[in-house]
Formats: structure tokens, sequence, C-alpha cells
């Protein structure tokens, strides 16, 4: 059965009320069950052995002093794993960024995996493996490794999207171009043209919860996995894939999930996990320590970004260019070619260009990180507006708004856009009472606009309709944050029930069709939708029951308000009978009622964000403190509206951290030196101020309920808006991000060379 | 091989014995040996403070105590917060706040907001922000929480001028 | 690993000396158990001193104080007498860390771990403050900053064991602070600290003591600092030829956490914040 | 308008390319293509272009109208569509 997924502006009962989450209770008294709270009877604790160099090539590991440690079941290497060389690519590097085959690629990448009785033993035996390695020459710096006399990391790739194509290999792994107009034309017709170079950082999602999974495999070739992951069925298909099993035989369960923020979307060392537990046949548990989640599981990329953008003295953009350099890791990925889509999506620019290349360095493989790619690309732009508001003698916001992206804008990536809300965004700032406050002596002020497309994909969910009317949801979407209290809503809503009467569950990879992994912001949006689609489905047996149970056609039963009635001539004496009436006669009726919907969610609404920052500046440490800070997003609808709040809270903190402190740091050794949470300095609670929100509703035209996407959006307007704020408090522009004390007291420096120069 | 030592220490009130290698965290003691998974491990450096606890009433992070260290100690987790059925106030005012989105880093600000509490009933933002920094969130920006503990605070005031009233 | 706990510093000495193998004291614990966890550090015997009357506890002396080796920033923060006397030092101390670690962090932990960016350190060496050790030979005294004597490494002997801290008795016209620089509030470490003590007369600085961490590989006591605002008002002027002593005594390197310039930088500028706090603690007014 | 629209008597769709798939159909910036669904669309593209397929294993998502599909084949392109073929995204 096909539903119109198309909005229609009914009027909620249940939606955008504020109710208590229903994994609540379990999570405030410690009950509830992470990814390594399971345990399983005889099961072997597996351990990672790592590459201590950032280039190696691997000529020997001899295991045998480490197998005749009493208590040690197996060890692997990449030889006990299928050589997947010859065939396809990602799949290939997937298994040899979860074990280096023949080269360690970073510092940190798995060399061989240890299955022994406890930690302590396991722990000896990585200590007993010898490995001999001859170490290469690396890089780590995405501009480094573009130039001619570097480390080529792989002699396989050769950088795609180059005409003619290129003959030698390289460590651009691809070109990606975006836009469309006539840039040199636009820029001749521009008054004032302002062009730098930005550069960011590497950054980590910093999930608290580290990766951990406990692994079963049978020798009749079942298997089960039990794993904090945003993605069980993508887990499902690429660990069977990879390790030759039947995608039906193995079972995974997401496990609740302790953060993920993109980086549980892709498998580390679960493969590895499911392939000791094969050759030991006993449960093998593993936990990344966190250590181990720093320098082996995906960070974001660091970047390096040419941005040139002309406009004519009136505000209007002329054209406008970037040139972005991305470093993925160890291995090709898509991250330029995402920045390319998104650089200038908040912007009507009429000529844009946007060239990415991505690059390979010898770091861990970049993994998704909350609108990956989008707010190091959107730091440039964003700091580059201010300067040309500057330039020209205009406000940064009447900037913006001069050049809002609008239904009918054509978006960097090519489509028009339909409705969407940066403009209103820009209005609501321009209308907040922060925006309007004044500012404190030492303080600056600073906006910036951020957009992620918003995705939808495969979804399905179950509904079953228990004999005392409460209803079981089970999902496939993980819950990141507040889902399952969003869904038991939809659910609430379409039934005409209460919010109580809903237990929404996240169903493991045995019970459910496959979903799409929990990513792009498309948890709510999709699993709502299909939600929406198997409530009414239910619906419509309810109404078929009650037709028996009335004696009526079913046609003449409408479902009111959680209730069915026959409507027509002679009925009007007939009972209403309710849910609970319906489903407790259900035995005599037909059997067990559900509504089931599988649907491929497409349509999602692109969401957008503007931000104000308040900064305080330290002239003399070059230490920047938010003082005050404020997210004004499109939700299109807000199912929950405290966890959309903390969405937009959440993703916000993330970017003030970016904007701020958190970096990768990399030795000149190619070893990455601050893998804790005491030198990786995500901000603490007294670094923040109270994050105010402004939720807008501009409802996605292709969502029964208006939902857009809203996890990400909001990380990407920080980098630009403290750059501003900083700007505006201390006199300097930032260039390079994190704005590190350091760095902003060196730009304070410079600065005030320039003006003593200028003065002299 | 590592040596083991035998354990007797008081958690949330009961008294529990366990036998642990010498070299074993009080985390790993809590964990797997008494089964205690509502302490979390989110570093094992004592940078994240989702694995805290008390230890003789002192706020401690159980990856930075040896588990013989706990010998004849009183040890407060998580899960002897709430009164039998009824929720403590921090924990009412988490969920009622939405102050949690994951959840993992949950426990572990809820022993130390208690701590807080126990020792400031009506602590300052800026007081509760400190009293907090040594435990990470990375789901809610820390927004909620600190209004979470706001308001378990004032709950908590209240129902003790209410004690006090009714003696 | 052998896990002990004496109830004399005695049987901890004997316990140390006699041990063959890698032998470590167990204070707060949160640098150990770190080294332990990271592999950096397996030892064979683990010497707990927390049960030790002597070393768990803070008594006022007639020459000052007296705290105990195994007395933990919450104690010490918790102490009115101590804060009140020596607030640059408590200060110092209770910024190791969260509150977590404050529940179990000592001073002398903190020192003995020698790393140069540890807080209490210099706080303490502005203090005059002396380490009572007991070793093979006895019980002596060694004033703190002739304790570590390298990033890691003390002067101390196999078999010693810093029993207490000694604090001077607290003039009414001496002030002590710590300041250090950290790009978080909290939970971080110093890239720059500077402790300074001083005692006035009449507004006029008698006596003062400088001491920076963070800029070399140990705690650095600065007597060049300590002379510029000797014999001053704490003027402008005397403000500034402190920081440009201090900055002049750094000879720092550049790591993760800070370059060298910019400590060399910062030095100068948290020196006058701090000889600001400690000159209005000692009655001097602004 | 941003292109002349095809000829309304051959069930011709006009698909504008971005980035690297331009390079499938040797840099056009929009090429046209006779089809009613996204599947024929694919289909005949795959057929005149067979370097297509390479990028369409790497993932693409075709926007009708403005609103991007990324799994469903089957939905038709009205006549006079704005069709865009663009990578596929993914997020975190």
């Amino acid at each position: 059965m096909t539903h119109d997924n198309s909005y229609t502006g009914q009027k909620f009962k249940v939606i955008g009320n504020r109710f208590k989450r229903p994994d609540g209770v379990d999570k405030v008294t410690g009950r509830a069950r992470y990814g390594a709270d399971a345990s399983a009877p005889g099961q072997l604790v597996g351990l990672v052995l790592r590459s201590p160099h950032a280039h190696a090539k691997i000529k020997k590991i001899d295991t045998s002093k480490a197998e005749k440690l009493p208590g040690v079941k197996a060890i692997i290497t990449s030889d006990d794993l299928p050589d997947l060389t010859g065939g396809a690519r990602d799949m290939a590097n997937i298994l040899e960024n979860c074990m280096a085959r023949g080269r360690a690629l970073y510092d940190g990448h798995a060399v061989a995996a240890v299955a022994a009785v406890d930690n302590q033993t396991a722990r000896k035996a990585l200590k007993l493996i010898n490995v001999s390695y001859q170490v290469l020459p690396h890089v780590t710096d995405v501009d480094e490794a573009l130039k001619e006399d570097a480390p080529v990391i792989h002699d396989w790739v050769y950088t795609g999207g180059l005409d003619p194509k290129p003959t030698t290999p390289s460590n651009a792994a691809n070109r990606t171009q975006m836009g469309h107009g006539d840039v040199d034309a636009g820029f001749a017709a521009a008054d004032v043209i302002v062009e730098h170079t930005y550069k960011t950082e590497q950054t980590h999602q910093g999930y608290i919860e580290p990766h951990a999974c406990l692994a079963t495999v049978s020798p009749d070739g079942s298997a089960e996995m039990w794993v904090t992951t945003q993605g069980p069925f993508t887990y499902r298909t690429v660990c069977a894939t990879l390790l030759g099993l039947d995608i039906a035989k193995l079972k995974v369960t997401s496990s609740e999930i302790g953060g993920g923020f993109g980086g549980k979307t892709h498998v580390w060392m679960e493969p590895l996990a499911l392939a000791l537990s094969r050759k030991t046949n006993r449960p093998v548990k593993m936990v990344m320590t966190r250590d181990e989640v720093f320098r082996a599981s995906g960070p974001t990329a660091s970047t390096s970004i040419d941005v040139k953008i002309g406009a004519k003295k009136n505000g209007k953009i002329t054209a406008a260019t970037l040139e972005m350099r991305y470093q993925g890791g160890a291995f090709p990925g898509p991250w330029a070619m995402l920045a390319c889509m998104t650089g200038f999506a908040c912007y009507n620019i009429e000529n844009q260009r946007s060239v990415g290349w991505d690059v390979i360095v010898n770091r861990p493989k970049v993994a998704a990180y909350r609108a990956p790619s989008a707010p190091m690309a959107a730091f440039a732009v964003e700091s580059a507006l201010d300067i040309v508001a500057e330039r020209i003698g205009m406000d940064a916001v009447d900037l913006r708004l001069k050049n809002v992206a609008k239904e009918g804008t054509q978006a960097p990536y090519g489509p028009i856009y339909g409705p969407i809300g940066i403009e209103a965004a820009l209005k609501a700032v321009k209308k907040h009472p922060h925006y309007k406050a004044r500012l404190q002596k030492g303080q600056g002020r600073g906006v910036a606009c951020g957009f992620w497309f918003n995705i939808g994909g495969q979804t399905c969910v179950d509904l079953n309709i228990g004999t005392d009317g409460t209803v079981n949801l089970a999902v496939g979407t993980v819950d990141v944050g507040g889902a399952r209290s969003s869904m038991a809503m939809i659910a609430a809503e379409e039934l005409g029930i209460s919010y109580d009467d809903v237990r929404v569950s996240v169903a493991d990879t045995a019970s459910l069709g496959h979903n799409d992994t929990t990513e792009g912001s498309r948890g709510t949006f999709s699993s709502g939708m299909a939600t929406i689609f198997a409530a009414r489905d239910a619906i419509n047996v309810l109404r078929e029951r009650a037709a028996k149970m009335l004696d009526v056609p079913v046609e003449d039963v409408v479902w009111q308000d959680g209730e069915a009635r026959a409507t027509g001539k002679g009925h009007g004496n007939l009972p209403v009978l309710s849910l609970k009436d319906i489903a407790g006669k259900s035995a005599n009726t037909g059997g067990p009622i559900a509504g089931h919907n599988e649907v491929v969610a497409d349509g999602a609404g692109m969401g957008f964000a503007a931000h104000i920052c308040d900064v305080e500046v330290d002239n003399e440490t070059g230490l920047a403190t938010v003082a005050r800070y404020t997210v004004v997003q499109d939700a299109g609808k807000a199912i929950h509206p405290d966890y959309v709040e903390g969405q937009f809270q959440g993703a916000a903190a993330q970017g003030i951290g970016w904007a701020l402190n958190e970096e990768y740091v990399y030795g000149a050794d190619g070893r990455l030196q601050n893998a804790g949470f005491l030198d990786y300095r995500i901000p603490v609670c007294s670094d923040l101020p109270f994050i105010d929100t402004q939720i807008l509703e501009i409802p996605n035209p292709n969502h029964p309920y208006g939902i857009r996407g809203v996890g990400e959006t909001s990380i990407v307007p920080p980098l630009g808006a403290v750059n501003n704020a900083i700007a505006s408090a201390a006199g300097v522009r930032m260039k390079h991000a994190p704005m590190s004390p350091i760095r902003v007291l060196d730009a304070l420096d410079e600065a005030s060379v320039e003006s003593q120069v200028s003065a002299g | 091989m590592s040596g083991a030592e035998l354990v007797t220490t008081k958690i949330n009130g009961d008294v529990v014995e366990f036998a642990c290698p010498t070299d074993e965290v009080l985390l790993d003691s809590l964990r797997d040996r008494v089964g205690l998974t509502g302490v979390k491990e989110g570093c094992g450096t004592g940078d994240c403070g989702a694995c805290s606890v008390t230890m003789d009433g002192q706020l401690v992070c159980s990856c930075l105590v040896l588990g013989v260290e706990a010998n004849g100690a009183d040890i407060g987790t998580v899960e002897g917060l709430s009164d039998g059925n009824e929720l403590h106030p921090l924990q009412q005012q988490f969920i009622d706040n939405a102050a949690l989105q994951c959840g993992i880093c949950t426990p572990g600000f809820l022993v130390s907001a208690k701590a807080l509490l126990d020792n400031n009933p009506n602590p300052t933002e800026t007081q509760i922000r400190y009293a907090l920094a040594g435990n990470l969130c990375r789901c809610t920006g820390y927004d909620k929480i600190v209004k979470a503990v706001q308001a378990a605070a004032k709950d908590m005031r209240k129902s003790k001028q209410s004690k006090a009233k009714r003696k | 690993m052998r896990y002990e706990s004496p109830a004399t510093t005695k049987e901890a000495v004997a316990l140390l000396a006699q041990e063959k193998g890698n032998a470590r004291i167990l204070a707060g614990g949160t640098d150990l158990l770190v080294r332990m966890k990271s592999g950096l550090d397996e030892p064979a015997l683990v010497v707990d001193i927390k049960k030790i009357p002597d070393m768990t506890a803070i008594k006022k002396t007639t020459n000052g104080f007296k705290i105990g080796a195994g007395v933990s920033g919450a104690r010490l923060g918790a102490n009115k007498d101590l804060c009140k006397a020596w607030p640059g030092v408590v200060e110092a101390t209770n910024l190791i860390g969260s509150d977590q670690i404050q529940g179990r962090a000592t001073m002398v932990g903190n020192l003995c771990n020698a790393s140069p960016a540890a807080d209490s350190v210099p706080a303490m060496i502005a203090a005059g403050a002396k380490a009572v050790v007991v070793g093979k030979a006895g019980r002596r005294t060694v004033p703190v900053e002739k304790i570590v004597t390298g990033p890691g490494s003390t002067s101390l002997d196999k078999g010693d064991v810093i029993e207490a801290i000694t604090l001077p008795k607290a003039n009414k016209r001496t002030g002590d602070a710590y300041l250090r620089f950290t790009p978080r509030t909290e939970m971080d470490i110093a890239v720059v600290g500077v402790g300074i003590s001083l005692t006035i007369e009449r507004g006029v600085i008698k006596k003062a003591r400088v001491a920076l961490g963070a800029v070399a590989p140990t705690a650095i006591l600065v007597p060049s600092a300590a002379r510029a605002i000797t014999g001053t008002k704490l003027d402008e002027e005397a403000l500034d030829k402190l920081a440009a002593a201090c900055s002049k005594a750094c000879n720092p390197i550049d790591d993760k956490r800070g370059t060298a310039a910019y400590r060399i930088r910062v030095a100068g500028v948290l020196s006058k914040r701090a000889a600001k706090i400690a000159y209005a603690r000692a009655g001097g007014a602004a | 308008m941003r292109w002349m629209k095809p000829p309304w008597n051959l069930r011709l769709v006009r698909v504008s390319l971005n980035g690297a798939l331009r390079s499938g159909v040797g840099g056009a910036a929009f090429i046209d293509v006779e089809a009613a669904t996204i599947r024929e669309l694919l289909s005949r593209l795959i057929e005149r272009y067979p370097d297509m397929q390479a990028q369409l294993d790497r993932g693409i998502a075709v926007a009708i109208d403005g609103v991007v599909f990324r799994d469903d084949w089957s939905q038709p392109l009205p006549l006079g569509a704005e069709v865009v073929l663009m990578p596929r995204i993914e997020g975190g």
C-alpha cells in the first residue's frame, strides 16, 4: 500500500508536547544497557595491537610467544581475514582499516588482535606479539600531502574527476566541482573582492561511550552481535560481507548508544570480534579504550580552504568560489564533495563554483561527524562574508539577508529549493532580544548561518496492538537522543490514544526489515513517516474489526479520536468502539491487530540555522570565552520540543568546542599526541553559558507532519559565529580553527605590528 | 600472575564481598565483579567522570581507585540513588527536564550533582557548572543538565523545609 | 602486583626499601593509576599510605602547618585555618582536576609525579613549603624546590617517602596567590602557572617569593622576579619589571599544550595578576 | 529560466548534472533523456554513457523539482520537471 507523504497541515493533540521519555528511568537508575554492559557465558576479552608508526611496512608479525601464554585463545592478523584487495575497493578499504594488510597506514592502525580469558591476559599477550616494521615516510597535513615531494600513500589511487585521466598515483583521491553561472563575469562586476585561505584542524565526535561489542559466531555459521551502533542493519550487511557470513544468519542488536554523531556509522573493531569468535567458538567482547577511540576511530577531516567572494557596494554578491582540500585519513572519502555541495547553500549566488579535493594522509580513516564537511566550508564562507560586510560598510546580517537563499533559489548542487527557513531564521535573529542586547566591555557579537541537507532512506516499522489496547512500536532507527519518545507521540497522535499507551523499542536485525543507518538527521523524519503510515494501516484493520463487531459495512466506519464509529443511516444508535474495545475482541474478529510500513522516506527537508554568539576576549592571553549563545533553526515541525532544543544545544556546543579548543595534535613523527579527554579539550560545563534556542516551524512539504531533520545543522554555524564575534570583540579576523588562545594572541600581535607599521 | 585479594565493602548500603586482582581498578570491580554496570567507563583516566562514585562520602572517579582500596569503605553508586520505588529528586528532574540524550554520562552526573547538593543545598549556576566540570557530556551542551540540578536543588530544599515543619 | 597498606611511616619505608622490583607509593593515585592503565608503569609493589595516621592529618604546629602526604585536595580546601593562612597554596592544589580528582589527589603526589606543570608546586615553593622526607637514614626536611630535578625525576632515594609538607606560620601581612593559564576553565593542565607570596609593611613589599610552573623542566623559584617587586608598593613600574623578570626566567618548550613563545609571554601577564591578588591579601591597597 | 525546456512532443527529460557526475557524460552540464521514471532515466544514461555505471555504483540521488530521491527509483518524472542528478549524500 502506498501512502501520500504530502504535508497536510493537520491539527495536533499530542505532537509538540513535552512528554517524559520512556527510557528515562532506566537511564537515571543505571539499568540501561550500553555496548559494554552485556556479557555472555564463557566470553573472552578481545584486544587490538596497534601500530606505533604513522606509516610502516609490516615485515613480519610473530605471534608464537603470545600464543603460548596460558589463557590466550586466538590471535588474528590480516592473514586470518579474507583478502578482498582484488574485489570492490570500498569493501577492501573498510576491512583494511579494521586490520592493516601489509602496511600500517596511521598511528593506531590495527595490526593484530587477541582473544584471551581476561583483560590482564590479553594485555600481556599484546606485549608478546613481535611486529617488525620498516618505517616509511609519512604525511599528516592536508596541504603537505598535495606537494610534489610528499610520499604517495597508495599506488592504486589516481585522482578521479580529472580530464584527461592522470597516469601517476596521487594523494588526491578525487576532484569534485559544483556550481553554476559565470564566476569570471561575476567577479568582474564586483566592487569588492575578498579572498582568503582558512584552515581547520581535525576534530573527533567525542561520544562518551567508546566503541564496544559482544560477538558470538557458531560453527554452524549463525552469529550474533550486541553492539553500540547507529546502524545495526548496516553493520550486519558490512560485517557479513567482509567475513563471508549469510546476512540473515547474523543477528545484530543495537545496545543503548552512548553518543555517535556519525562516528558509529562505520565499523571499526566489530569485524575483528566476529573473526575472533569464529576462530575460538566463544563469545568475544571488545571495548575500545579512549586512546583507541581517538587514534583509530574516525574523526572528521582537517581542511584548508580558499574562499573568494565578490560583491557590489549594495551588498549583492556577484560571484563566489571555494577551493577546498579535505583529508579523509588513510582512505578515499566523499568529504570534499559534501563541502562543495554545502559551502554556499545558504545563499542565492548567481555565479558560484566550489571545487573540492579529497586528500589521503597518514591519519585514521575519517568518518561522518554531524553535518559532515559542512562546518569547515561554512567557517570560511561565514568569516569571509563578515569581511565583505565590513569592506562595503554594511551590517553583516543585512548582507546575508540581501543574498539569502529562498524557495526557488538554485542550490550549489543543482536542484531548486522548495520552502526553506534561512530567511526566516535571519529575520528571527534580527528580532531576537539577544541580538539587540547591549554588549559588555571586551565583548563582541557574531552571527553565522548553516545548512545541512538532511536525508530519508529505507525505513520500516511494526506496530502491534495488544489485547488491552496498548501499543508496541518496533522501529529500526536507533534512539540517540529521545527518538522513542517522539515515535510514541506520533503513534499516539495517529491512533488517537494516550502517549502512555504506546511503548517503542528499537528492533534487532532479525525482527524487522532493513533500515538504513540512523544518520543524516533522518531518524524522526523517516521512522516518523513510517510510523504514521503503519498507524494508518492499523486503523484500517481496526475499522474492519469494528465493522464486524457492529455488523456494518467497513465503509461506514470512521476512525476519530481513538474510536471507531459507524456513520450513515440507521447507525445512530450503535455503540462507539474504543481501540481498547476492539483490541479486546481481536481474537474473535480475525486475530492480532497490527500495522506495518516499509518505505523509502524520500523528500527530506533541508535544515537551516542562524546563530548569535557573544564572546569575551582576554587581550593579554588570547583566551576567548563564549558569554552568550542563541540558536535559531527551522525544525519543520518540532515533535518533542525538549529534544529538538537538545539537538540544537548539543550541536552548538560541539561547534563551539571545535571553534575554540578541539584539535588533533600530531607530532613530527606522525603520531597523535593528545589521544585523551585531558588534552583533547571538549567543552566542560563551566566553559559554556546556557544556550538559548528558538525553534522555527516551516513545514517540509514532503512529510505528513512537515518534519525536517534537526540533528546536524546547528554544528555548522558556530565556527563562523565565534570567529565573527572574536573579530567584533578584539578586532582580529582569525583564519585558523580552533581559535585557541595561542592563535588569537598571535593574531593580536600581528594586528598590533601592522597598526604600528601603518601608524609609522 | 597478578595477586588477588578479598575485598569486603559496603555498596549502596549492602555488604559485598569480592575477590579482585590487586591492580584492578574499582570501576572494573564494580562492573565486572559486583554487576553494577550503571558505573560507566568513558576514558579510564579520570577525565570524563562517567565512573563517578562516592567513597566514604567523597566523590571520586572509580577508574582512579584500586578495587582493593575499597576494603572497609562505603561506596555509593547511581544504583543506590533512589529510595526504593521513589526516584531521587535529581533523577526525577533529569527526566522531567530532558537533561539526558544518550544517557551514558547520566549516572556520573547524578552522583556528582548529589555530592554537590549534599554539601551545598543552594548552589549558584556558576557553582553548579564548576562542580560538574569533571563530568563530560557531549549531547546536551549542559544546558538542561544545569537546569535539572537547579530544579532538584529547589525540590530538595522544599522537602527539607516541609520535613522540618512537620517536626 | 603486591598491594600493601602499612599503618606507620616506618613500615612503609621498610616495604619500599626491601622491594627488589619497581615499587610505587599510592597516595591519591590520580597519576599512578593513569600510568598503570596505559602500561607506562607496572609496579611489583604498591604501598598505600592512606592508612598511616601521620600521613592523613592536617596539623597546626607552632611553626605553621604540617600536611600529611595522603591529604586530598578536598580536605585541604575544607580546612578553614589553612585556607585563611595560605589561600594561594590551597587554590593551587584545588585547581588540579575535577571535584572527583580533588577527592583523591594530594600535594605530595602532585610534587612527586614531577610534572613541570604541577599546579600545587609553584604555590608551595612561593610559600616556602618544605617536604618532610623519611628514609633509611631517618627524617630530614627538604625545601620543595629541591625535590624535583627534571620531568619525571626527583632527588628522592629508593625507599624515601615524603611524609608531609610543612608550611610556615603565616604572617597577617603575608599574602599568597597562584594563577595558571589553561584554555578550558577546568579539567586542564597549566600552560603557565605562577605562584607568588609576599609580606608587606605599610604597603611596601618587604619579602617576596615568586615561582613559575610549566615554563621549564621543573617548577622554578625566580629570585629576580621577587627582587623586582621587593621594596615597592607594587606600582605599574614594579609590575612591568616583575613581568619582564618572569618572562626572562622561562626556559620552556613547544609542546601539544602551548608554544615556548606563548608561555614566556603569558608568564609575565599572569605574574602581574597573581602579584596583585597576593598584595591585596596581604592587606595592601590596590 | 535557466535553460530551454525540451520539446513537448517527445517524452524527453532534461537532466542536469553536477560535480564529478559530469565527467561520466563527457563533461556535459545537462543532457536530454527519454524517460518516464528515475529507473528509466538511469538505464538510458548507462546505455548511452557506460562510464556512468561507476558513478552510479558510488551512489547517486535524483532531485525532481527540488525534492531529493535517494532510493525510490519508481518516482515518475513529470513533463517539464526540473531534474538534477547529484551525488548521494549521507550524514552524521
